[in-house]
C-alpha cells in the first residue's frame, strides 16, 4: 500500500513552487470550510419547523457584497504576483554559465545531446547536480511535453520552433521523465528518467563516453563545424567572404535589421528559419539567393539532429559586441563582423549573384 | 390584427403564433438575422486572425506569394458585389413597398451578379489550380520573372508552369540544391487563400440558392412571400457576403508594394 | 391572436424606414470611389501604412454598408446591439496577435 | 400548429374533469414527435437524446478506469485505450455537457419563465434538434467503426497529419452539433430580448433566464472560432492545405489559440446554466428571495465576458509568449470573483430561511461544496509557476471533473428533479432520490479527489501505462467510479418507473414562485391561455415565507394520489401574478 502525497523536489523550482502550491492548499481548505459550514450550519438550522430566530432575513447588502469580492480578489493577485516570479525565471533566460542540452522529440522517445560534451542519449539524461542546465528542444512530428515532476519543469516540445527552459537540479537522484503532451498510440511510454549525479559520478560517466549505448564523442559543435562546410554553407557565410551572405562571424545574439524593415535577434529560433526558409527573415543588404534546406532525411534536406548542430557551431562562432564597420553591398545591416582569418575563402560562388533567383 | 405603419404603402404583413405584434415580429428577424450574422462574423473572424498572424510573421513570403493573384479580376469582382450589394437593397425597398415587378429586376440583377462573381472566381482558380498554387503534395512555386506575370498573363504563365522547375540544379553548386520546401511558406499563402475566398465562395453560392428561390416564389405569387421580411433577411446576408469581401479584397490581393 | 393593440409605436415601427433611392445611388458612388481609392492606395508605396489606410477604407464602406444598405441606421437600439457585438467581439480574438507580438521579447533582461 | 385550441386546460361542459390537453397527449403520432415546433416537446427529444449520449460516454469512462487498474494494464492495447478516452471526451463534451441545460430544461422552461407561447423560431428550435441527432450519430458511427484518437482536443499537428482514424468524420460530426448550438443560442437571445411578459423587466427575470441568456452569448461568439478551426483541420486532412501544419510554417500553437477562444468558454456554458438552477432551486426551497439578485445576475454577465478572455491560460507551457501567460494568468484570477459571489450569495440565502431540504435542495448544496472545491482548484491551474507543474496531468482532470461533473452534472440532476413533475406531471420519489443524492456526492469525490493527489505526484493525463507507485490512488478512483456509476443508475430507474407509477403531479408541488408554477403540470401546448402580466419580481416569497412561519402551509400543493380523478383546482397564488 503505498500513497504517496508528493513528487520528489530535485530543482531551484521545486520549493517555491511548492510554497505556493501549499499556500493554495489552505486558501483551499479556509474558503471550503467556511462554504461547507455557512450551507450545513443553515440548512439544518433553519430547517423547516426549527424554532429559531428568524427576525430581520436580509436579502441583499452592498458590503457583503463587497467583502466577499474584495477579499478574494485581493488575495487572487497576491498569489498571481508571487507565482508569476518563478514562471518568468523558468522560462527567461538562462544563466550565462548554464550547459546547454538539445532535446529532439520523437514519436516515442526523447533524444539529448549533450552540446559540450557530444554525449547522446535516448530517454536518459545525466546531468551534474548543482549546474544550471538549459534544454532546447524541438520535435520532429507533433507535439510533445518535457516534463520532470521532481524539478517541477514542463516544457511543450513543438514541431518547427525551438523551446527552452533551464533549471538546476539540486539533489541527487534518479527521477522520472514523462511525455506530458499527449502524441499518440504510445504517449504514455514516451518516458525514461532523468539521473541527477555528484560531480564526480558524472565526470567518470562523461570520461567513459556516456551512455553505452550511443557513444559519440564528437562534439555538436564540430560536428556543426563539418556540415557547415558539407552543405555548402561556408562558401557564402564563410570567414570574409561578405559578398552573397552575412558572415556567420560574430552573428549570433546581435540584432539584425531585415530587408523588411523589422529587426530581429539572431537566436536559435532565428538561425532555424533562416536555414529552413531563408527569404522569410532575410537581413537588408543581402541578395535573395539562398535557397533553403528544408528539415528531412532526403537529398539536400538536413535533419532536425543537424540542425541544431549547425546552430551549436554558428553559435561557437561567437557574439562578439565590436563595432566593426559592417562590410557588403548598402548593408543596412548591424550585424558585428568579425574576420576569421584561418578559413579560406571559397571563390566559385561568385556566379551566384547574377544567377541566382531575383526577386 | 393591427397595422399601423409610418409608411402608407409598405405590403401587409402576416403574424405568427408566438408573437403579439407585428412589430415585435419583425424586430425579433432582423435581430435573430443580426445575430447569426454575428456567429458570421466570428467564423471569417478566425480565418482573418490567421491570416494576419502568419502575414506579420512571414510577410515578405506573403508579399511574393500574393504576387501571383490577379489584382484586375479581384478588383472586378469586388466591384461586381458592390453592385449587387446594391441592387439587393434596392430589392428589399421595393418590396417593402409591395413594387413586385421592381423586386423580381433587383433580385435578378443580384443574382446575376453572384453568377458574374463565381465565373471571375472560376477564371482565378482555374490559373491557380494550372500552375499548381493549390496546396498539397502537388504545390508548386514560382518566382514571377517580370511584371508582366503578375499582370495577369495567365497563358504564358501557365506554359512555364507546366512544364519542369525553371531553376535547374547545374546553376548551383553540387552540393546546393533548390528545394520546393523551402517555399512553403507560400502554400501557408495559398491555403488562407483559398479557404477564405472558398468558403466566401460558398457562401455565394447559398446567397444564389435562397435569392433564386425568393425570386421564383415572388415570381409564382407564393404567400410565404406576400410579407417583404424574407427578401429584407435574404438582404442582410448578401451584404455580409459583400462586406466579407470588402475585406478580403484589400488583405489577399493587395499586400505590400504592388 | 394580436390580443393587445394598444402597442407602443416607438418600439418597432422604424423596420419601416423606407430609404429614399439617391441615399442608395449616393451610397453605391460612394463605395466605388472608395474601392477605387483602396487600389490606388495599394499602387503607392506608404510603407507600414498602405495596411492602415486599406483597413481604413475597408472600415469605412463595410460602415456604410451596414448602417444604409443593412439599414441599421434606421434600426433599434436592440438591431444597434446586435450589429456592432459582432465587431466588438472580433477584436478581442485579435488580442492572439499579443502572443505573436511579445514572443521576441523573451530575451528582454529580467534582472537575474 | 394553429389547429390547436388555445384553451386546452377548460374543464368539460357538464363542469366534470375530463382529461386534460397537454403537450404531451395532445398527439400521440410520432410524427407529431418528431415534427413539432413546440418547444417542450423538443426538450424531450433532447433530453432523451443527451441520455443515451451520456451512457456511451460513461461506458466510455469505465472503460479508462478499468484499465487504471493496473499500472501495466493489458486488458486493452494502447490504440484502445487512446480511443477511449477521446471517445469519453468528445461525446461528453460536445454530446451531453454543452447542450445538456440549455436543450432540455433551457428549452423547456425559457420561454415559459417569460410567459412567451414559444421561442422565437420554433422551426430552427427543431432543426436545432436535428443537426445535434445527425452530428451524434455521424460521430457514434466514426467511434464505432474505428473510433477516433486525438482526445477531444484535436491538437495540430496530430490530429491533422500524424492520426489514421476517423478524424475527419467525428469533426464533421462536432461541427454540424455546433451549429446545433449555435441555433439555440440565436433562439434564446432573441426570446429572452423581445417576447418576455408585460411588466418582465430585466431584473425581474428568473436568475436562470439571465444564466441562460449568458450561455447563449457564449455560445453565438464562441461556437463559430472552433467550428472554423476545426473545419481547417479537416481541409487539411482531405485536401492537404496548410494553415497550422509546421512543415509549412504553419504554428500549432495558432491552432491552440482558436480553439481554447471557444473551448474555455465552453466551460462556461456547461457551468452557467447549472448556476442559473441552483439559484432557482436555493430561492424556492430557502423561501427566500435570493441574496444580491442583481449581483447574482451580473455575475453570469461577468463571467461570460471574462470567459473569453482567458483562453491563453491553457497554454502556458505550450510556448505561448511568456507576457502573454501573464496577462491570461491576470485575467484567470479576476475571474474568481464573481464565481465566489455566487458561491457566498447562495450561502446567504439560506440564511434565516425556512429551509425544506428537498432532493434538489440536496443536489443544489451538493453542487455548491464540489463548484467551490472545483474553482478554488482553478486558481492553482491559473497560478503561473505551479501550472508549469500541474499541467496536463491528472489534477486538471481532477479539477474539470470538479466543475463539469460535481458542477454542471449535479446542476442538471437539481433542476432535473426540481422540474420532473411539470416536465411529466409525476413525481419522483423523493427517498429514492435522496439516497442517490448522497451516493453521487461520495462516489464522485471518491473518484475525483485521489486524482488531484496524483496529478501533484506527477502522474500526466492521457496515459495509459503509468509508474506503479500511483496504483493505490488510480484503484480507489476506480472503486469510486464504481460508486459513481450505481448513483447515476438510480435516477435512471426511479424516473422511468415516475413515469408510470409516480404520484400525480399539481401544478406547483413546491410552493414556487416563477411563471411556470402557475400553469398546470404538464404544461398546456401554448403554454399560456393568456399573456400573463408581471407586476412582482422574481422570488418574491415573503407571502409564502410569512404564511410558512405562521404555520400554514397550504400553498404547497399535496401531490394528487394516482387513482384519483384530476380535477384542476383553483390556484390562488396565480391571481397575483396574472391580471386579465
Amino acid at each position: 500500500m503505498n500513497f504517496p502525497i508528493m513528487p520528489q523536489t530535485a530543482s531551484n523550482y521545486a520549493v517555491s513552487i511548492d510554497d505556493i502550491y501549499f499556500t493554495l492548499v489552505a486558501l483551499t481548505v479556509i474558503f471550503t470550510g467556511i462554504v461547507t459550514l455557512m450551507l450545513l450550519v443553515f440548512a439544518v438550522r433553519y430547517r423547516r419547523g426549527t424554532k429559531v430566530s428568524r427576525k430581520n432575513p436580509s436579502t441583499g447588502n452592498l458590503y457583503m457584497e463587497l467583502t466577499w469580492s474584495i477579499i478574494p480578489m485581493l488575495l487572487g493577485l497576491w498569489i498571481y504576483g508571487w507565482s508569476a516570479i518563478p514562471y518568468s525565471r523558468i522560462y527567461g533566460d538562462p544563466p550565462a554559465n548554464a550547459s546547454e542540452i538539445f532535446l529532439i522529440g520523437k514519436r516515442w522517445m526523447w533524444h539529448f545531446q549533450h552540446v559540450n560534451s557530444g554525449i547522446r542519449e535516448n530517454n536518459e539524461l545525466h546531468i551534474p547536480v548543482g549546474k544550471a542546465v538549459k534544454v532546447t528542444m524541438i520535435s520532429q512530428d507533433v507535439i510533445h511535453g518535457f516534463y520532470v515532476p521532481a524539478f517541477r519543469l514542463k516544457r511543450d516540445c513543438l514541431p518547427g520552433r525551438y523551446n527552452t527552459v533551464w533549471f538546476r537540479p539540486n539533489k541527487i537522484g534518479k527521477y522520472y521523465l514523462f511525455c506530458s503532451e499527449y502524441c499518440g498510440t504510445n504517449h504514455s511510454e514516451m518516458g525514461g528518467y532523468v539521473y541527477v549525479m555528484s560531480p564526480q559520478d558524472y565526470a567518470q560517466w562523461k570520461s567513459n563516453g556516456g551512455s553505452q549505448t550511443l557513444k559519440e564523442t564528437e562534439t555538436t559543435t564540430e560536428i556543426g563545424h563539418d556540415l557547415f562546410e558539407k552543405y555548402g554553407c561556408a562558401q557564402c557565410h564563410g570567414a570574409q567572404d561578405n559578398v552573397h551572405g552575412p558572415s556567420m562571424n560574430g552573428l549570433f545574439g546581435t540584432t539584425v535589421t531585415l530587408a523588411n524593415g523589422q529587426s530581429a535577434t539572431v537566436d536559435d529560433n532565428f538561425l532555424r528559419t533562416a536555414i529552413i526558409n531563408p527569404q522569410a527573415q532575410r537581413i537588408a543588404g543581402w541578395p535573395a539567393i539562398m535557397s533553403g534546406f528544408p528539415v528531412g532525411s532526403g537529398d539536400g534536406q538536413i535533419s532536425e539532429e543537424n540542425l541544431l548542430d549547425l546552430i551549436s557551431y554558428i553559435k561557437s562562432l561567437g557574439n562578439s559586441q565590436h563595432a566593426a564597420p559592417v562590410v557588403g553591398n548598402n548593408s543596412t545591416s548591424t550585424v558585428a563582423l568579425k574576420p576569421l582569418a584561418s578559413k579560406p575563402a571559397v571563390n566559385h560562388s561568385s556566379s551566384l549573384a547574377t544567377k541566382g533567383q531575383s526577386r | 390584427m393591427s397595422l399601423e405603419l409610418q409608411h402608407p404603402a409598405v405590403a401587409p404583413q402576416r403574424l405568427s403564433h408566438q408573437f403579439e405584434q407585428i412589430d415585435q415580429q419583425n424586430e425579433i428577424y432582423i435581430v435573430g438575422m443580426w445575430t447569426f450574422l454575428v456567429t458570421e462574423i466570428m467564423f471569417f473572424g478566425a480565418l482573418f486572425v490567421a491570416l494576419t498572424v502568419y502575414r506579420s510573421v512571414y510577410p515578405d513570403a506573403f508579399e511574393q506569394a500574393h504576387t501571383a493573384l490577379n489584382v484586375w479580376l479581384g478588383l472586378t469582382n469586388t466591384f461586381i458585389l458592390l453592385t449587387s450589394s446594391f441592387t439587393a437593397a434596392m430589392a428589399v425597398r421595393s418590396k417593402m413597398l409591395g413594387e413586385r415587378t421592381r423586386t423580381l429586376f433587383f433580385l435578378a440583377i443580384t443574382i446575376m451578379c453572384a453568377f458574374g462573381f463565381l465565373c471571375v472566381k472560376y477564371v482565378e482558380y482555374s490559373a491557380e489550380f494550372r500552375e499548381h498554387h493549390f496546396p498539397g503534395p502537388n504545390f508548386h512555386w514560382e518566382q514571377p520573372v517580370t511584371a508582366s506575370a503578375v499582370q495577369g498573363d495567365l497563358s504564358a504563365n501557365s506554359q512555364v508552369a507546366l512544364g519542369s522547375p525553371k531553376i535547374s540544379v547545374n546553376e548551383f553548386p553540387a552540393n546546393y540544391q533548390p528545394q520546393q520546401l523551402a517555399l512553403h511558406k507560400r502554400e501557408l499563402f495559398f491555403s488562407l487563400y483559398f479557404v477564405m475566398t472558398g468558403l466566401h465562395g460558398f457562401h455565394v453560392i447559398i446567397g444564389i440558392f435562397v435569392l433564386g428561390t425568393l425570386w421564383l416564389l415572388i415570381y409564382f405569387r407564393h404567400p410565404t412571400v406576400d410579407d417583404y421580411m424574407p427578401v429584407e433577411l435574404a438582404g442582410l446576408y448578401w451584404h455580409f457576403v459583400d462586406i466579407v469581401w470588402i475585406f478580403l479584397y484589400p488583405l489577399v490581393y493587395l499586400i505590400g508594394k504592388q | 391572436m394580436a390580443n393587445t393593440d394598444n402597442h407602443n409605436h416607438d418600439s418597432g415601427a422604424g423596420h419601416h424606414h423606407v430609404t429614399p433611392v439617391s441615399t442608395y445611388v449616393a451610397t453605391y458612388v460612394a463605395l466605388l470611389v472608395l474601392l477605387v481609392l483602396t487600389f490606388a492606395v495599394s499602387r503607392v508605396d506608404l510603407g507600414p501604412f498602405n495596411i492602415i489606410v486599406a483597413l481604413g477604407i475597408s472600415v469605412v464602406k463595410t460602415a456604410m454598408v451596414v448602417l444604409i444598405f443593412m439599414g441599421v441606421k434606421y434600426g433599434t437600439r436592440l438591431t444597434w446591439f446586435w450589429a456592432s457585438i459582432g465587431f466588438i467581439w472580433l477584436v478581442l480574438l485579435f488580442l492572439t496577435l499579443g502572443d505573436y507580438v511579445t514572443r521576441q521579447w523573451v530575451h528582454l533582461p529580467l534582472g537575474w | 400548429m394553429s389547429s390547436i385550441p388555445l384553451n386546452p386546460g377548460a374543464l368539460g361542459s357538464d363542469g366534470r374533469a375530463r382529461a386534460r390537453e397537454n403537450y404531451l397527449n395532445i398527439k400521440h403520432t410520432v410524427s407529431s414527435w418528431l415534427l413539432t415546433a413546440d418547444h417542450k416537446r423538443i426538450a424531450v427529444l433532447y433530453m432523451i437524446s443527451i441520455s443515451v449520449m451520456f451512457l456511451f460516454g460513461g461506458l466510455a469512462a469505465a472503460g479508462i478506469r478499468i484499465a487504471l487498474v493496473r499500472p501495466h494494464d493489458t486488458f486493452f492495447s494502447s490504440e484502445t485505450y487512446n480511443k477511449l478516452f477521446s471517445a469519453h471526451g468528445i461525446i461528453m463534451v460536445f454530446f451531453f455537457l454543452v447542450p445538456s441545460i440549455p436543450a432540455t430544461l433551457g428549452n423547456f422552461l425559457l420561454p415559459i419563465m417569460i410567459g412567451a407561447r414559444d421561442l422565437a423560431f420554433p422551426r430552427l428550435n427543431l432543426l436545432s434538434w436535428y443537426l445535434f441527432m445527425f452530428g451524434a450519430v455521424l460521430v457514434m458511427g466514426a467511434i464505432m467503426f474505428g473510433g477516433i484518437d486525438t482526445g477531444w482536443t484535436f491538437y495540430e499537428p496530430y490530429s491533422s497529419v500524424y492520426a489514421n482514424t476517423n478524424v475527419v468524420a467525428v469533426i464533421v460530426g462536432v461541427f454540424i452539433a455546433g451549429f446545433s448550438s449555435i441555433a439555440t443560442g440565436i433562439n434564446f437571445l432573441v426570446t429572452v430580448h423581445k417576447m418576455r411578459a408585460p411588466g418582465l423587466t430585466w431584473f425581474r427575470l428568473p436568475l436562470f433566464v439571465w444564466a441562460m441568456y449568458a450561455t447563449s452569448i457564449i455560445i453565438v461568439l464562441g461556437t463559430p472560432v472552433v467550428a472554423i478551426t476545426l473545419l481547417m483541420v479537416v481541409l487539411e486532412r482531405v485536401f492537404g492545405v496548410c494553415v497550422f501544419n509546421p512543415a509549412c510554417g504553419g504554428d500549432p500553437i495558432l491552432f491552440e489559440h482558436l480553439f481554447w477562444f471557444y473551448s474555455h468558454p465552453a466551460v462556461y456554458i456547461m457551468i452557467l446554466p447549472s448556476m442559473g438552477i441552483i439559484s432557482e432551486v436555493i430561492a424556492c426551497f430557502a423561501r427566500k428571495r435570493i441574496f444580491g439578485y442583481e449581483f447574482v445576475a451580473f455575475s453570469s454577465m461577468a463571467i461570460a465576458l471574462l470567459g473569453f478572455l482567458v483562453w491563453g491560460h491553457h497554454m502556458f507551457v505550450t510556448g505561448e509568449s511568456m507576457y502573454s501567460g501573464m496577462v491570461f494568468s491576470l485575467i484567470t484570477f479576476l475571474i474568481a470573483v464573481p464565481s465566489a459571489i455566487k458561491v457566498f450569495n447562495w450561502s446567504a440565502t439560506l440564511y434565516k430561511g425556512n429551509v425544506w431540504l428537498t432532493a434538489p435542495l440536496v443536489f443544489a448544496i451538493g453542487f455548491i461544496l464540489l463548484f467551490t472545491i472545483g474553482g478554488l482548484t482553478g486558481l492553482y491551474l491559473a497560478s503561473l509557476a505551479v501550472d508549469v507543474h500541474l499541467n496536463m496531468t491528472y489534477f486538471v482532470v481532477a479539477h474539470f471533473h470538479y466543475v463539469m461533473v460535481g458542477g454542471a452534472i449535479f446542476g442538471y440532476m437539481a433542476g432535473l428533479h426540481f422540474w420532473w413533475p411539470k416536465i411529466t406531471g409525476r413525481m419522483y420519489p423523493e427517498g429514492w432520490a435522496m439516497l442517490s443524492a448522497f451516493i453521487l456526492f461520495i462516489g464522485f469525490n471518491l473518484t475525483f479527489f485521489p486524482q488531484f493527489i496524483l496529478g501533484f505526484d506527477g502522474m500526466p493525463r492521457r496515459y495509459h501505462f503509468y509508474p506503479p507507485e500511483f496504483q493505490m490512488w488510480n484503484i480507489l478512483s476506480t472503486a469510486g467510479s464504481s460508486v459513481l456509476a450505481v448513483g447515476m443508475l438510480i435516477p435512471a430507474f426511479y424516473f422511468l418507473w415516475s413515469l408510470k407509477y409516480g404520484d400525480i403531479a399539481p401544478a406547483n408541488p413546491w410552493g414556487a414562485k416563477g411563471l411556470e408554477w402557475t400553469i398546470p403540470s404538464p404544461p398546456p401546448s401554448f403554454n399560456f391561455e393568456t399573456v400573463p402580466i408581471v407586476t412582482e419580481e422574481a422570488y418574491a416569497y415573503e407571502a409564502i415565507y410569512a404564511a410558512e412561519l405562521a404555520g400554514d402551509y397550504s400553498h404547497v400543493e399535496a401531490s394528487i394520489p394516482y387513482n384519483q380523478e384530476y380535477v384542476e383546482k383553483p390556484q390562488s397564488n396565480i391571481s397575483n401574478e396574472e391580471h386579465q
